[in-house]
């Protein structure tokens, strides 16, 4: 057993552990910060991954930027806690069975039938260097244009969509 | 860096968005109560994109940005009709968005950018720009469907939209990530190059791809947000994406699964027979206990995705996939045009708070508006696959794909399903012609302009339909 | 030398109990951080295979699907926040007026 | 012989015109027939026309008998039209002259043209009678439809022409016999008149089943229709397959000339006014069977197995038939089971090979028989006449009852008040019990000596049978002309004009000369000759003293009982028959027909209708249409789709059978509706569902 | 294209200028809209006319073609292809005839939405003409459906009060033998390559000979496309639909409904089953015979027991077309064209007896048999019109009736015997059986006269007296809508010479490709 294995253990284990505080909390902001957590040890798979651009934005953008206007939501909302109701009560045993069978399958998948084969190296030492994020800048000025251009737009859109979903109508019919 | 050819593949694409963005600035400075300068700016756009769109029509196929995008007959047949779709989309909200005080600019620019993204689906050709695409398609729709936030049933609507729409993109992002550790690139050619080192890790990425666009084309088991979005959306833009969305989806799946599975056809051949069986039968069986015009319309949807879907079960076998394939994208057709009919005659008939769309609200139609009601039985018949009308010649075109595919139990599935929507379709014929009602009318111009080109494209084009067949034929994917 | 498949099993537990979070909560911010969570596992899948087979179009895929995940969030939260304003309540079963 | 059309010479082109001149009769009185009518002297002018139609057939008849004897009986054809030609199938409108059609076309013609006369007088009072002045000009066009009718049937020149008047008779009996079909025959209103129309048209078609039967046999082994053709292959047929054409005509030849067992019909086509009960139902019609049975010879005489089968079915039909005329009231209804009884004569011969016995018996039959039929016609009226007499003198009590003028009860003594009917009515009497010399005489004693050489069961029978002939006549002529008048319109009968007796003066000729016609001495047999052209066995009999002196002997027996049961003392008022007494059941079975009607009606009729009202009712509507179709059919439609909520009265109409279905139906399709239950949740569970097992598939697989 | 060059063409969609014309009247103008739809009918049937005196009759095969490539691109090869021959000749005349006289039967009957009822009756005529003349699959499966169409509105729009559920029926069972056609058609069309009728049946006939095709996959075609025809005909135990909807459709709906829309059935097997499937049709012929005879038994027996004339009128539909389709498969030259005569002489009677019955309903409102009675004493000119087309429908001899039925159970008999289709099975019982079915015709066509026109006054009379108005006898416009079907009663009965020989060639070749066939079998 190797020590990298022994920390992917631990850190699966933080990582399932905070996802599963995150879908049973009963407090919504507990949940945010579960998942939080949760968005903070999968950076950290990618800096094992050697993915340390992803592991940044992962902390930027979704911990960061995207968590917080959650935490924010739900704070202006008031939305912490929902008066609990009993309607389709099956739901939540039929999920759990789905779900389980889900990963069931997945498990059966990959382990049983053996796929995929291979092993990740250990991070090339240029993952880490300036090298390696200025190749994927210019991949993603170069090859990557286009989708990134649309990116640009899509955020143009959402915002678009976000003002029109909230903006107060003057004189309207509210 | 990428070379004027690049964008000469997205030029309609580029002039669209640049179109939509300059919109969006425009639409600040128009009052508000001149929308329609907007919406008439909206349809040039669109008018003016379509002209570059079939000025490219036979041209030779060519992909751009590093393998980004293509563009071929295909995307050109598919581009035009998305356009076409985004045209009529245009004039079914003309009048109606007025008319239930929802008149914003934004609505057309998001319907452009909706637009946008559906065309972009057709010509993706990478995962990344299908992922993108499909996102760019969805999130101006989830907005749309919200449109209306003085009716609760809109939001409700644009709520479960989004998040279910969400909640499939999720098995889409992780279905690329499974052909992707499967095959190390994300490019739809190079899928097809590679040695994959799991066949089975690949099949189950593809579907997972597979659920995203079942969910966008609306096939059962994913169809359920269907009805309830229908119902809840503004009518306009539920024409729009009864007949957008789900050409950009099955667009993007043939795409995908031609370009890049069809080696996976052995599996997905079985799954997508399962999935379109069970979708004529959910949908037409659904469909007979609606009484509201919108949801039995969204299930007649959902079973014509049924319909539709058939023709691709072959697509990996090279013999049959082109007829039947041809088959699908012309039903598709036939389904647009006859689905913006049937829609603008709904428009016609609501009144403002959701009244006038219950089918019995239809009574009398035939009475006091014989031409409304003319078009409308044109329209149930196309969509049970009556003479004369597009439905029958695309049944026609369809069944015969699906025959000479040998696929005799699915294709004997689809005219027992068809005879069971006959029933619910005339239902309607039966209120318009044989009740008695006071129904009224909404008569405007460019309503009465959609409804009146979508019966009269219906009845003509089944008659003439060799130019359609010959671009369905040619917008095959090589 | 972990075993990339150990990786993927672990994202697809995380991904299924994103799915758990939409089928079982009725807080439409909790099913839509499930959501996220189910994007953020496709992603360390994705992360993983990329180191696996030292290719980067896998990582710069994960940045979109960040870039996208941030775009939805504007338009649901908006959503959200727009509905509660007219309903003053959020939770998802309560919106099932639509229906049959 | 075949073939030979030598239409050269002679009247053969009248061949068309004996249908055509009553064509042209009945097409002038239908156009301005109704214009007529509003003349003083329409009905006049209908009658005759319709008489001079029928006259000038007659005329053209004796013209083509006059060329068919210069051309030495040889056959001639004259081929209007073609009709149905398909393949080998060849039939042409083809007018067939020989000697054995000529005679019939006399007889129909001659007696049809007496009749029409007759009918003039008659139908005059009638339709006065019965208050319809309107029907007077439908009767004559029916008439003369009549005369055409038959006239295709005796002048085609293959099965199927023969066929076409075969049913077309069939519907004028049905018109005639239904003439008043608003009433019956008491000029009540009522369903009787038309029951027994249409039973005639109906048991007639069973008939005609059997014929059909015969023709399609015939035409897929001998190839054709046409007479001689068919005769000429029949010779080199198996014998199996003649019989079985020959039986299957039998059954026709039963239908229409009222043969055991489908003689019901023609007791109660008495309904019809007198002159059609004359025309049709005695003289002409009916023998219909016995001229196929001889235009048929040449097959029958193939096969002895098929002409005993014919034979003995007359003869019983002749007792049968005999026994039933004894304990009849109606006058016109003895007649009828004369007729049966006599036309079983005449199967029984042409059964035997005794073609112009038969012929010979018809054609004096259609005189006798006629005239007797015309006479009680006459009888009636003149009661009638007596009934309006008193009712418009002031008896008037007598409107309370229903008086029938056809009851021989209500007569007596008419021999004074109706003197002239009563003799000729006399003639027709011993005509048809067959004294010497009259008609009936020599023609029954042909068939009698006939069979007593060949069929000696059949003669026995026969002999009865020529008994209780001579026993009810003598008992009608005994309850109708003599003793006192039981009622009082048969004290106050009054004569017929002479436009009715004039007819029957000349039948009455005719009954009595009609043995000239075919008498049993060499040099005589001028029918059996005449016929002989077209017949080929025939042979020409001397009298046979025994078996005529029997057959005489015995009908004068049978008088004088009936002389002494019904003359010696004469019936009173509402005394019962007294035969009744000494027979009890017999005589019950007797008066009521031996019950076959209510027989027929036990075992056929009332499980046709059983049947078809429990296919239609229960099978067809409940089962097939409203159960597998609307319930299971529609209503598995309707637990798919829970039309109850849409609010259609038509498919209430449906739902109403779901009674016992309903709580199942509602529960089963809200169970269908929960699962879309607009929670956003249970939507996303499909999807997840959905993605569980495609993925299990994939992996399973 | 020029039309005059393509008669054919021209008397198809010549009512379309009706329709045309129709749609811009003013719909509250009656008359001038009974009039134009009359005289688009009446120039129709002049077209028809014209048609019939450029048809040959000596030639077997189709004439006046009209072949166009329609759509012939991505391995489509669809033609519009129209033609005419002996089969269909008379259908297509029955149908010109019979629309101008069902339109003026409407002339006071439909007084509500004439202008809806005149163009769907005038869009049905086209339909029903294509259905006889396509030749091509694809575009006879257009007319063939089509025709649905407006004869759902006529009967869901102007009929009685359960009219709806009549209408619904109608269309949904015709639709659910005409979707499995549809799938063996574009079988078919992919096997042979074509959708041409006559290439079809060369192209077949091939493919049966080399195996391409096997009987089994024969057999199934041949069901499948019968399916489609049985319920159209209706063949027992298909004909559920039958009473319904002609109980609920409109006077001329039920004239044109059995006039013309239940020959297309028959019309189908003799176009499509017996020439494409011939070994199929030999091996079938048996078993249809035993529904055609049940059909003649029940539907006869059926008739009797119906207490609603026009079910009665109805249920005997059912037992006439057993007699077509028994003559039909009998396969001999004498059955096929009994078969076909039979089809016209049943929308000549049927469709006149409707007719009739509808005059009288107008008057009466009821169709209740037993309210009837005594009517010949009223209304003598109907009553006498109403006894020919009686006994013309109860076959009597001398009247059309009769020629068919018995040519019909000539051929069927014959077919019994040695070699005959139905000699496998039943034999000449079929055809003895089936003649029992002359008798019942005469059970129930005689009590319905009986019970309506003879007998004592029935209620009705007075019934309607108490409303004001006396019964009346036919008017001019009724006897002139009724006299040229009762000139081709007697017509056809008397000399239908020139009717067969419209059809023997073409019926000949038809039987010479059977025994062709047959022969190939052993």
């Amino acid at each position: 057993m190797n020590i990298d294995l022994i920390l992917f253990i631990i850190l699966a284990l933080v990582a399932i552990a905070t996802a599963l505080g995150m879908l049973l909390s009963r407090n919504a902001v507990y949940s945010a910060l579960f998942l939080v957590l949760n968005f903070a040890t999968v950076a950290v798979f990618y800096l094992l991954l050697g993915a340390p651009f992803i592991a940044m934005a992962q902390i930027t953008v979704y911990a960061g930027a995207i968590m917080v206007l959650f935490l924010f939501v739900i704070m202006l909302l008031g939305a912490e806690q929902l008066a609990p109701s009993k309607v389709i009560p099956a739901q939540k045993w039929v999920a759990g069975g789905l779900a389980f069978i889900l990963v069931a399958e997945t498990v059966y998948l990959l382990t049983v039938r053996g796929v995929p084969a291979g092993n990740i190296l250990q991070p090339a030492e240029s993952a880490n260097s300036l090298g390696f994020l200025q190749q994927m800048g210019m991949m993603l000025f170069n090859e990557y244009l286009l989708p990134f251009e649309i990116t640009s737009i899509l955020l143009l859109v959402a915002m678009v969509g976000a003002i029109v979903l909230t903006k107060q109508e003057k004189g309207g019919q509210k | 860096m990428p070379q004027s050819s690049d964008f000469q593949t997205i030029l309609p694409l580029t002039i669209l968005t640049v179109w939509a963005c300059v919109l969006l600035l425009v639409d600040l400075f128009i009052p508000k109560t001149q929308k329609w300068i907007t919406a008439t700016l909206a349809a040039a756009g669109l008018a003016v994109t379509l002209g570059v769109t079939l000025a490219q029509l036979g041209g030779p196929a060519s992909t751009g940005f590093s393998g980004m995008v293509v563009q071929d007959g295909f995307s050109t047949f598919l581009n035009a009709l998305q356009l076409v779709c985004g045209l009529l989309g245009v004039a079914l909200a003309f009048g109606y968005v007025k008319r239930m005080g929802l008149e914003r600019g934004e609505y057309y620019t998001l319907l452009l950018f909706s637009v946008i993204g559906m065309m972009l689906m057709v010509q993706a050709a990478d995962l990344i720009m299908v992922f993108l695409a499909l996102e760019m398609l969805s999130i101006p729709l989830y907005v749309l469907a919200a449109f209306n936030r003085t009716q609760s049933a809109s939001e409700e609507s644009g709520l479960k939209y989004f998040l279910l729409g969400a909640f499939s993109t999720g098995f889409v992002v992780y279905g690329i990530a499974l052909v992707f550790g499967a095959t190390g690139t994300t490019n739809l050619a190079g899928i097809l190059a590679s040695a994959p080192t799991s066949g089975l890790l690949l099949t189950i990425g593809a579907a997972l791809i597979l659920v995203g666009f079942g969910f966008k084309v609306a096939a059962v088991p994913f169809h359920m947000w269907t009805p309830d979005v229908y119902q809840g959306a503004p009518t306009s833009v539920t024409g729009f994406m009864a007949a957008g969305a789900k050409i950009a989806g099955f667009a993007a799946l043939l795409r995908v699964f031609s370009t890049a599975f069809p080696a996976l056809a052995v599996d997905m051949t079985d799954i997508l027979w399962a999935l379109s069986a069970l979708t004529m039968i959910g949908g037409n069986l659904l469909a007979i206990s609606q009484s509201d015009i919108k949801r039995m319309l969204a299930y007649s949807s959902i079973a014509h995705a049924g319909y539709i879907l058939m023709a691709f079960v072959p697509y990996g076998n090279p013999d049959v996939a082109p007829v039947s394939i041809a088959a699908g994208l012309f039903y598709l057709v036939a389904y647009a045009v006859t689905n913006f009919g049937a829609w603008g005659v709904v428009i016609a008939m609501e009144k403002s708070e959701g009244r006038g769309l219950a089918i019995s609200d239809y009574a009398g139609l035939a009475k006091k508006h014989p031409v409304l009601a003319a078009a409308m039985t044109v329209f149930m018949l196309s969509l049970i696959g009556f003479p004369p009308t597009l439905g029958l010649v695309g049944k026609f075109y369809l069944f015969r794909a699906v025959l000479s595919g040998g696929f005799v139990w699915l294709a004997v599935i689809g005219v027992v399903t068809s005879l069971i929507s006959a029933y619910y379709y005339l239902r309607v014929v039966v209120t318009m012609y044989m009740h008695e009602g006071e129904p009224t009318v909404e008569r405007e111009f460019w309503l009465d302009f959609t409804w009146g080109l979508s019966a009269l494209a219906t009845v003509v084009l089944s008659f003439i339909p060799q130019a359609l067949f010959v671009m369905a034929s040619s917008a095959l994917l090589k | 030398m972990v075993p990339v498949n150990f990786y993927i099993i672990l994202s697809a537990i995380l991904f299924t109990i994103g799915a758990m979070g939409v089928l079982v909560r009725r807080n439409p911010l909790i099913i839509f951080m499930s959501i996220e969570l189910m994007l953020n596992s496709a992603n360390l899948a994705m992360v993983a295979f990329s180191s696996a087979i030292k290719s980067f179009s896998g990582q710069i895929f994960v940045f979109f699907v960040i870039a996208v995940a941030a775009a939805e969030v504007g338009v649901g939260l908006a959503l959200i926040v727009q509905i509660f304003k007219s309903r003053h309540s959020i939770n998802v079963d309560e919106m099932n007026n639509l229906k049959g | 012989m075949l073939f030979s059309e030598t239409t050269s010479s002679g009247f053969f082109f009248l061949a068309p015109w004996i249908v055509f001149f009553p064509l042209i009769g009945l097409l002038t009185n239908l156009i301005f027939g109704g214009w007529f009518m509003k003349q003083p002297w329409g009905e006049k002018a209908i009658g005759w026309i319709a008489s001079a139609a029928s006259g000038a057939a007659f005329v053209a008849s004796v013209l083509l008998a006059y060329s068919l004897s210069l051309n030495h009986g040889e056959v001639v054809r004259w081929t209007l039209g073609q009709w149905i030609h398909i393949g080998e199938l060849e039939l042409d409108w083809t007018f067939r002259v020989d000697t054995l059609s000529t005679t019939m076309m006399l007889v129909v013609s001659g007696v049809g043209t007496l009749i029409h006369i007759y009918a003039i007088g008659y139908m005059h009072e009638d339709v006065r009678f019965k208050s319809d002045l309107g029907r007077y000009q439908r009767f004559f066009v029916f008439f003369n439809l009549f005369i055409i009718a038959m006239m295709i049937l005796v002048g085609g020149d293959s099965y199927m022409m023969l066929f076409v008047g075969w049913e077309g008779v069939g519907l004028c009996s049905f018109l005639l016999i239904g003439f008043w079909y608003d009433m019956d025959t008491l000029a009540r209103p009522s369903w009787a008149n038309s029951n027994a129309a249409k039973k005639a048209f109906i048991t007639n078609r069973i008939g005609d089943f059997g014929f059909l039967i015969a023709g399609f046999i015939m035409f897929w082994y001998l190839k054709s229709f046409q007479f001689d053709q068919a005769f000429e292959a029949a010779k080199s047929m198996p014998p199996e397959i003649i019989v079985a054409i020959t039986l299957f005509m039998l059954i026709g030849v039963a239908g229409k000339s009222s043969q055991i067992p489908l003689y019901v019909w023609l007791p109660d086509a008495m309904a019809g006014p007198t002159p059609v009960s004359a025309l049709i139902h005695a003289a002409t019609m009916v023998t219909a069977g016995v001229y196929l049975v001889a235009r048929s010879a040449p097959l029958y005489t193939l096969v002895p197995q098929a002409q005993y089968i014919v034979a003995m079915t007359g003869a019983v039909t002749a007792l049968f038939a005999a026994t039933i005329a004894v304990g009849q009231y109606d006058i016109k209804k003895v007649l009828a089971y004369s007729t049966i009884s006599q036309l079983g004569f005449m199967v029984a011969a042409v059964g035997m090979g005794a073609f112009v016995a038969g012929m010979f018996h018809l054609a004096t039959h259609a005189f006798f028989k006629a005239l007797l039929f015309l006479s009680a016609g006459s009888v009636i009226l003149g009661l009638e006449r007596g009934h309006h007499h008193l009712a418009h003198h002031g008896h008037g009590d007598h409107h309370e009852e229903v008086f029938d003028p056809g009851d021989m009860r209500n007569m007596g003594g008419l021999r004074k008040t109706m003197p002239v009917t009563f003799w000729l009515y006399m003639i027709g009497t011993l005509a048809l019990a067959g004294i010497f010399p009259f008609a009936g005489f020599w023609s029954k004693d042909e068939i009698l000596l006939d069979a007593s050489l060949h069929y000696p069961t059949v003669y026995i029978l026969l002999t009865i049978a020529a008994f209780f002939t001579a026993f009810y006549m003598g008992r009608q002529i005994w309850m109708v002309f003599f003793g006192q008048p039981r009622h009082e319109a048969a004290a106050h009968a009054e004569e017929s004009p002479l436009i009715i007796t004039a007819p029957l003066m000349v039948l009455a000729a005719l009954s009595v000369l009609g043995g000239l016609l075919n008498l049993p001495f060499e040099g005589f047999h001028n029918l059996t000759h005449w016929l002989g052209y077209t017949l080929e066995e025939v042979e020409g009999l001397p009298l046979n003293l025994q078996v005529a002196g029997i057959s005489t002997i015995l009908a004068l027996i049978a008088i004088a009982i009936s002389w002494f049961i019904y003359g010696r003392n004469p019936l009173k008022k509402g005394q019962a028959d007294p035969l009744k007494k000494p027979l009890g059941l017999i005589f019950t079975g007797m008066e009521n027909k031996w019950f076959v009607d209510e027989g027929y009606w036990a075992v056929f009729v009332d499980r046709y209708i059983d049947i078809s009202r429990f296919l239609a009712d229960v099978i067809d509507w409940k089962f097939w249409h409203d159960f597998v179709h609307d319930k299971v059919i529609a209503g598995t439609y309707n637990w798919l789709a829970n039309i109850a909520l849409n609010d259609y009265a038509d498919q209430k109409g449906i739902n109403a059978f779901f009674d016992g279905w309903g709580k199942v139906t509602q529960w089963l399709s809200a169970t269908t509706r929960k699962v879309q239950n607009g929670f956003v949740r249970s939507y996303a569970l499909s999807i997840m569902l959905g993605v569980v097992l495609i993925l299990g598939y994939l992996l399973l697989k | 294209m020029n039309f005059f060059s393509e008669p054919l063409t021209l008397m198809t969609f010549f009512p379309l200028v009706g329709v045309l014309v129709l749609l811009f009247l003013p719909s509250d103008k009656k008359n001038v809209l009974r009039w134009t739809a009359l005289v688009t009918s009446l120039i129709t049937f002049g077209i028809s006319l014209w048609v019939l005196t450029m048809f040959r009759s000596a030639n077997p095969d189709l004439q006046l073609v009209a072949k166009y490539d329609w759509i012939t691109v991505a391995g489509w090869n669809i033609q519009y292809h129209m033609g005419v021959d002996g089969l269909s000749i008379l259908l297509v005349l029955l149908t010109t005839f019979l629309t101008p006289i069902s339109i003026l039967s409407t002339w006071t009957a439909v007084e509500e939405r004439v202008k809806d009822f005149m163009i769907f009756f005038t869009l049905l005529e086209v339909g029903m003409l294509g259905v006889f003349l396509a030749q091509d699959l694809f575009l006879f499966y257009i007319f063939w459906e089509f025709t649905l169409v407006p004869m759902y509105f006529l009967i869901g729009i102007w009929g009685g009060p359960r009219r709806i559920y009549a209408a619904i029926k109608f269309f949904l069972y015709t639709m659910a033998g005409s979707i499995l056609m549809l799938l063996a058609i574009l079988f078919v069309g992919i096997q042979a390559g074509t959708f041409s009728v006559p290439d079809l049946a060369a192209n077949l006939s091939g493919m049966y000979a080399s195996g391409l095709i096997d009987p089994k996959t024969q057999m199934m075609l041949f069901v499948a496309f019968a399916a489609a025809f049985a319920i159209k005909v209706p063949m027992w135990p298909l004909h559920s639909w039958l009473p319904d909807a002609h109980v609920e459709a409109p006077t001329a709906g039920s004239v044109i409904l059995a006039g013309v829309l239940l020959k297309m059935g028959t019309y189908g097997f003799l176009r499509f089953n017996i020439p494409l499937f011939p070994n199929a049709t030999i091996a079938a012929a048996p078993w249809i015979a035993l529904l055609a005879t049940i059909g003649i038994i029940y539907g006869a027996a059926v008739s009797y027991a119906q207490s609603d004339v026009k079910k009665l009128v109805a249920y005997s539909s059912v037992s006439h077309l057993g007699f077509v389709m028994l003559g039909m498969f009998a396969l001999n030259a004498q059955g096929i064209s009994g078969g076909i005569l039979q089809m016209v002489n049943h929308g000549l009677s049927t469709g006149a007896l409707f007719l009739l019955v509808g005059m009288i309903y107008e008057q009466t409102h009821t169709r209740e048999i037993k309210v009837y009675g005594g009517l010949w004493k009223i209304t003598p000119v109907f009553g006498s019109i109403m006894l020919i087309v009686a006994l013309s429908s109860m076959g009597l001899p001398g009247l059309n009736g009769f020629v068919g039925e018995f040519t019909i159970l000539l051929g069927a008999w014959g077919a019994g015997m040695d070699g005959g289709s139905f000699a496998p099975m039943g034999g000449v019982w079929w055809a003895g059986l089936s003649a029992l079915g002359v008798i019942m015709a005469a059970i129930y066509i005689l009590f319905m006269f009986q019970r309506m026109f003879l007998g004592p006054q029935g209620e009705i009379v007075d019934e309607v007296k108490k409303h004001g108005h006396a019964l009346r006898d036919l008017n001019w416009r009724e006897i002139l809508t009724i006299v040229p079907i009762l000139i081709f009663i007697f017509w056809i009965g008397l000399y239908p010479a020139p009717f067969f020989n419209l059809m023997a060639p073409a019926v000949d070749k038809m039987v010479a490709a059977l025994q062709a066939a047959a022969m190939a079998m052993h």
